[in-house]
């Protein structure tokens, strides 16, 4: 019986000893009309070797060559060690640390984590994970609510340029306890926040979601744009791309410039950049930190520092109290399971490659980018559209029809990038592109001279018959 | 040590650090980080030696007994990670065209058959990414739905959610997170819910019910279909906490309980991997009424082919709650035990589960173990109370819990379900052995004859750990969450 | 630097403590003339992802989709756990277990391994492994002269349905000591020796070689091999694939018929079929198991239960005053480092399976071969060649030239099979198939009908005029 | 407990055995198998469980520093593993046709280049399995070389091989089973060979010498160029055991100092695994008039195509060692690793690991351990002597050595080099930092004063492990080999 050990003898006499004829008794409790018939759409049973040739088959279906796309989710090299530890049994395994002297494996790992991720951010506090970053925003906008008591509007500034399945998502969650996300437009040119543009007037905001990078790629004003929220009593959630800290000024440290108060309130975002393989978009992990003031608003699991009987330093799941599982319908949260394997893979990832390893890795990101957006600058029919500085995306406008480009490409082994029209009505025939430090000088030039063959095939296609002497 | 206290300055990991051969560098400066992050400057060699040592200090299936009640704690087969991490599975990028993604996307469409067949529901959307979020999406139909009532005006009246008191913390923490107030429904002294205090709960105000079926409580609810029947009757929905599916699967369906919607913990009764914490995956089914509002996205097959539907086309759904498709890499792993199983073997999940339990039970009662209800079977697991050890001897189910660990054995779910006084929740699930149960018991056995003999040591235990008893309350004082240099 | 974690400062430190300024002043003792002039060949170094992307270029390039191929290495089945564990640092990483107490997981691992080993061979005692199959031979060979006190006559007797790289490998190395392997040929309607060839007047033999199954997958007849061997006071090397000693009987049985004398003297083989990966041909591992009695002649480590100073159940290296390290210029083989991961896997291997995983496996694979065969035997221009009964491999003669025929399906990513001709002349143009428990019903078909197709094609290639009206 | 221990007839691993529908079986009765092998009957879960707790139990360089002189245990780089289990790669099948293997193919090629280039030798042969059968390479092509003398009637009277006192015993052993007679060659008290007793030894019966340079006594030979005279004008050859080339990697070459053939030890110099006793990988490199004798296979390319050659076209060659072409997966790692490394990596590997054994035996020198060349420079490894601590304490090499173990470090390698007594040769390797090394040495530090203070702690060590200290010579009086039921 696949995973199941018992002999037909220990069957026996685990029976005798309960004092029933057959396991089937066991279940004597359940109304008879109630049980099932069976199950009809389960297919029977595989060995490990038939189930293993369907996916290896499965899996080289979907096998590409290159992709270009982000869009919150990078490809980025992943060091070798990093997942053959992140699988070892011990960590893979175990459940959330509730016994705490027998998991300070995980516990000490987590307290590590924790400590990195406020210093990238430049926070003071970390959270153990959320799910993924679009619903870590949710949280953070739900914890805002909570946490700022200076206002009581239950009203958030959204900027557009916010991931649009993380704003999808804050809404189908926050919604519901009447929270009000108010969407704030960028400038057409710049691809960004217009700090001109932010409602003055219109009073009362418990906080302002601001992106860096934003989903376009391009760098938002964000110390004006923190100084402005903080002048109006708002919080700064920030929503950020942990690659991108080894290079841009975290968090922690925006704004202060027009205002006493230096820095977001609460930083959120998608761990995935960090050692997590694409993976078809999960599991990833949401992560989240704040401002010491705030951390009994926070949710989410929080490990802490302290001592056994003999004094001896260990580490423990702190500040439960926040929890469903303590304080039940008045819980800062409703999560439980988080995502703390890839908080594993995140930590020996951030160990081994190290300040330094990160912040190549995000210069070289940023570098590659900059010269796919040259390559692509050359070509006929594509344009470029924002002008504002950019970390490692950039949107091109097509002249040709779009969807015809991706499916071309598609069909060659390439994903070309996203297309922006479905979030972006307005962006019509725009693809995003990302070129990580996994892409060589090659690799974009093929990327780009592909491109090039496919727009001549399909403008030729386009335009059937040629002018007679063009 | 920390990892912190072996880095030193300058020290590189050159396998692992991009070289930066002419980069172009054009970010303005004042976007720019001034000073480097505290990531520990240590070796690779040092990394894999400081997480490899860390590893071993925890418990884990892989290498105890953990009988950790409400969590089934089953083998996580190994081929489950091995081939959801076949390179063309783990490199493909969310944003990959449907035409290039047919193999991940026939496994996302048979696994919502298979789920759909186990549950009995209408309809399943693999989108919630671990059980709590699963009970958001679950009650946010719910809402959905009252809210599409009479032709769309809703029924602003329905603000409450019966919840029972044995339930888990994350029904009452997700029926706030939808803004439903909770009402707390009690539990007879025989673990069933007590039906005339439900009878007294329902009313024009009842949007909907959260049950565990088998509860926490280790038993089977007896009275569903009379439940389903008031709450029915009373205009609330019915939802259903998956959490325990492991006891019944394939051998009652949900659906043909009454139940309008239901999660699933992949991450136990499909035994996908727990992580120190997770990741999970919790998919949710739905009966017919409900179906519009299921999250998204699924996956839908057309001649052949499968396409990822969205909010795009399914304009009543509560939406996305990820920016993917949930937890994909976990949905395969259950996918991948879910077709080694068969449906036999879902079935024989069940059966050996509740053997175990049952089998336990007997011989922790025949120890002399006062059992929380010793009238009803288990189902996959029980509660021992241990509050006449607590009275008599001053020697309480932590006591207990913390000696077994020196026994080589992870302890049982502890102080829950809260209404159960000094519990111990035992959850052996059908992978572990008879001699492994008998081991387990034997220990409690040793235990409770050192909290009669030498209580001081069950007292003061964990003594063969790598830490010794920890200090919470110095923990949540004296708050310390980030490691600074001196 | 790649793996070295030296600072600047440290090395700075590290040096005064020495009393030298620079790194370069350490090696002052190695004469000037000698030292280098820097390395011209080896390229400039990579990063890890570098690397990886080259890797994984080449890796991709060398796929195929099937593969019928056996001759000593066989496609089999292997339960994700096994290189999971395997390669758990803790074994990956560890020398060879010289501080018993501090290598007691590796120790205790052997010790299953050879009692595993000996039940399955039906020996008294195994040891820790030797290099591969072939090797493990040539010191079976070895060992037999040192144990065969009755026979001074180094002449050992070597069929050839004896793998023949086992037979190359073995005099390679045999020979240098001044012993002969001498042939023995087969039946060339069986494939398998015949009783009646052996040489029964020539003389004194200090051991006879039987391989079951032998090279062409036929069954030999071990009974009466071994008698003969034993009434001529030879000793008998058995020469087995473990995977078939799930269905076969085992070396430790043979005989005993016509002899008082049951059993084969030494047995080695080929471990790779026990939970072992293709890789191109290594790393696999020989095994090699023996009577009691010749335990102090064996080569290799050897693990031995024994007790601590409490008395209590341990496990370190035995017997080593047989070892290199002890007796030097003496021992019984120069072997020092063996292949102990791939024990280790083996080992967890056969314990997963347990014994009717293996014999289930060994079974299908009997069974696939058979319907290959069957199939096979329905195309033209194919016979199969010998009549006797096989495990899972078998020989088939083609009508085409067989080159051309091998060449067209791997082309088509198909690993067609061994040809036979550079080892048998004698078996021109003949190839020999195996299907293991990975192939299913419709590889098999597959094959054949790829097979069909191609040769359909060379011989129209062949005939390039067709009769108007054939 | 035993694996065996833990079975129960009828347990099967349903997942993991293939089904038997329709198994046509027709294997003649006197062939077939009567009874069931004793494999453990246990279930998967158990079998990954049982042996996840035994790794645990083993010291490793990825759990712990392994200063074991001449084995050089070192950082094994993780990506080398996981790149060379690339599936193309693992699942190559040795006789796939060189035009499906030029992935392959393309990796040995290179290979061979990179290590002719650090060997500065003529040719390369990747066929040998470890360090022990590139010795019989070797020495198999100097008795081919001898053999082939004269015309090709050879040269009967070189019957001889030279090995120094403080060789490694795989040396001598080699000789013999090449037939040759060994002869000792007596070390100076400065650790080089002693010159004139080799003048002495030479003769018309030398067939060649087989040295260490750097020699297993942590020196550097320095009159190699006179030894490599000396040997060559009576018409020996120069074999070179390269176990300890970490330590001249891309500093100097063997080829330059005179050796004809010499092998290397890619599972020291090369960072391939040691995987708790091997496999490792001993590739052979010969000078010009040795190159007809390498062992095959080999891979030459041609045209930018890749070919395997063997006995076919190599006539002189000494043959093939093992089936197929060694332990490719090894070699592998060692491109892999060598591609990481590159030239200038490989230079540093030399210098680094030869700072901190220099660093190593100036901190124990000064800490007052006594060191065995202490007017020598150390190469990658140094030995420590502790007779005295024998001799006034009573406390020995092996003593140290458990206690090390307690200390949480493995101990060096003991007893070897033979000709120096209760030594203990330290090899730190390059991949160890500064750190590690300072807190082995307090360690030392801590267990000389224990050995004055209170012995007894020393001399009953280790005290935290597994087991006790075990009782070797039970084992080997009492042999028990096999686990046997009751
Ligand atoms: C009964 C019950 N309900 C709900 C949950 C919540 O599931 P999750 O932890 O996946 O969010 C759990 C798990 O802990 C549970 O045991
Ligand atoms: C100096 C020396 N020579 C030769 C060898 C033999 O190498 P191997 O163990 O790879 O056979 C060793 C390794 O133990 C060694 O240290």
């Amino acid at each position: 019986m696949p995973f199941i050990p018992h002999t037909e003898e220990e069957v026996k006499s685990m029976l005798e000893v309960i004092g029933v004829d057959s396991i089937e008794d066991l279940f004597d409790e359940i109304p008879a009309a109630l049980r099932s018939e069976g199950l009809t759409k389960v297919p029977e049973g595989l060995t490990e070797m038939e189930i293993g040739r369907i996916m290896r088959a499965r899996a080289d279906q979907d096998t590409y060559r290159l992709c270009f796309a982000g869009g919150g989710a990078y490809e980025h090299h992943v060091p070798a060690a990093v997942w053959e530890i992140t699988t070892r049994g011990e960590f893979y395994s175990a459940y959330t640390p509730y016994q705490a002297e027998a998991s300070q494996g995980t516990l000490q790992l987590l307290y590590e984590y924790q400590t990195m991720m406020a210093s990238l951010t430049a926070m003071d506090v970390s959270n153990a994970s959320l799910y993924d970053g679009a619903s870590a925003l949710a949280e953070a906008v739900l914890m805002a609510v909570r946490a700022n008591r200076k206002s009581k509007s239950k009203r958030i500034l959204m900027p557009r340029t916010v991931n649009p399945a993380y704003r999808k998502v804050a809404h189908n969650i926050v919604h519901n306890q009447g929270i009000v996300l108010e969407e704030l437009d960028y400038d057409v040119n710049s691809g960004v926040i217009d700090i001109n543009s932010l409602p003055d007037e219109l009073g009362d905001f418990t906080a302002l979601v601001i992106p860096q990078p934003n989903y376009f790629g391009s760098l938002e004003e964000v110390d004006a744009l923190t100084d402005w929220a903080h002048q109006h009593k708002a919080l700064v959630i920030a929503v950020v791309n942990p690659m991108s800290l080894a290079m841009l000024k975290p968090p922690g440290e925006w704004g202060g410039v027009d205002s006493d108060v230096v820095g977001a309130d609460i930083t959120c975002g998608e761990g995935q950049p960090l050692g997590i393989p694409l993976s078809s978009g999960g599991p990833y992990f949401g992560f989240m930190c704040c401002r010491q003031a705030y951390v009994r608003q926070m949710p989410g699991r929080i490990i802490g520092r302290t001592v056994d009987l003999d004094g001896k330093q260990g580490f423990s799941l702190t500040l439960q109290a926040r929890e469903q599982h303590i304080r039940r319908s008045k819980a800062t949260s409703n999560i439980c399971t988080n995502q703390g394997l890839l908080v594993t893979a995140a930590t020996i990832y951030m160990a081994i490659v190290g300040p330094y390893g990160l912040e190549n890795t995000a210069a070289q990101s940023h570098s590659n980018t900059q010269l796919l957006m040259s390559e692509l600058e050359q070509l006929n029919g594509v344009q470029r559209i924002f002008n504002s500085a950019n970390f490692h995306e950039a949107v091109f406008k097509f002249d040709l029809p779009l969807d015809d480009v991706i499916r071309s490409l598609a069909a060659q082994g390439i994903v070309a990038g996203i297309r922006l029209e479905d979030d972006y009505p307005e962006l019509g025939n725009c693809l995003m592109v990302c070129a990580t430090e996994t892409k060589s000088e090659d690799d974009i030039k093929s990327f780009v001279q592909t491109l090039k063959t496919t727009l001549t095939r399909l403008q030729a296609a386009a335009c059937p018959v040629q002018p007679k002497m063009a | 040590m920390l990892v912190f206290e072996q880095a030193r300055t300058g020290r590189i990991n050159a396998a692992q650090s991009v070289k930066k051969d002419n980069v172009t560098n054009i970010i303005p400066e004042q976007f720019k980080r001034k000073t480097r992050p505290l990531l520990p400057e240590i070796s690779e060699m040092q990394a894999v030696r400081h997480y490899t040592r860390l590893s071993q200090k925890n418990f884990s299936i892989d290498t105890h007994f953990y009988p950790l009640g409400s969590c089934t704690m089953k083998y996580n087969p190994r081929a489950c990670n091995q081939l959801s991490m076949l390179p063309g599975l783990l490199n493909r990028h969310p944003a990959t065209p449907d035409s290039n993604s047919q193999g991940f996307l026939a496994c996302m469409y048979d696994l919502q058959e298979i789920l759909k067949d186990v549950t009995g529901m209408h309809e399943v959307s693999l989108a919630p990414m671990a059980g709590a979020q699963g009970e958001f999406a679950g009650v946010a139909m719910i809402r959905a739905y009252h809210d599409a009532q009479n032709g769309g005006k809703g029924d602003p009246a329905r603000t409450e959610i019966l919840v029972p008191d044995a339930a888990h913390g994350t029904n009452p923490a997700t029926a706030t997170m939808c803004n439903f107030k909770v009402k707390e429904i009690p539990t007879n002294s025989d673990g069933d819910v007590d039906i005339d205090a439900l009878k007294a709960a329902v009313g024009p105000q009842t949007a909907g019910i959260m049950l565990t079926n088998p509860s926490t409580l280790g038993v089977f609810e007896r009275k569903i279909k009379e439940i389903a029947g008031i709450v029915h009757d009373a205009g609330g929905l019915l939802y259903y906490d998956g959490a325990n599916l492991n006891a019944i699967l394939g051998k009652v369906k949900p659906g043909d309980m009454g139940f309008d919607v239901i999660h699933m913990n992949l991450h136990k009764t499909f035994s996908t991997p727990h992580g120190g914490g997770g990741p999970g995956a919790g998919p949710v089914g739905v009966s017919k009424r409900l179906e519009p509002y299921l999250p998204v996205p699924m996956v839908v097959e057309n001649e052949g082919e499968y396409h990822v539907v969205t909010e795009k086309s399914r304009s009543q759904s509560i939406g996305r709650l990820s920016a993917y498709m949930g937890n994909a890499g976990i949905l395969l792993r259950a996918y991948i035990y879910a077709r080694m199983l068969g449906s036999e073997g879902m079935q024989r999940v069940a059966e050996y589960a509740t053997l175990n339990a049952n089998y336990m039970l007997a011989v922790m009662q025949k120890s002399g173990f006062e059992i929380a209800y010793p009238e009803r079977r288990a189902t996959h697991e029980f509660i021992v109370t241990l509050k006449k050890q607590a009275k008599d001897l001053g020697v309480n189910t932590m006591d207990f819990a913390k000696r077994l660990l020196d026994y080589g054995f992870h302890a049982p779910t502890t102080y829950f379900p809260l209404l159960v006084p000094e519990c111990l929740l035992i959850e052996p699930t059908e992978t572990e052995t008879k001699q492994e149960l008998d081991d387990f018991m034997r220990a409690m056995i040793a235990i409770q004859k050192e909290a009669e003999t030498e209580p001081e040591i069950v007292k003061t235990a964990p003594h063969s750990l790598p830490v010794r008893r920890l200090d919470d309350v110095k923990a949540a004082k004296e708050l310390d969450l980030v490691w600074q240099s001196e």
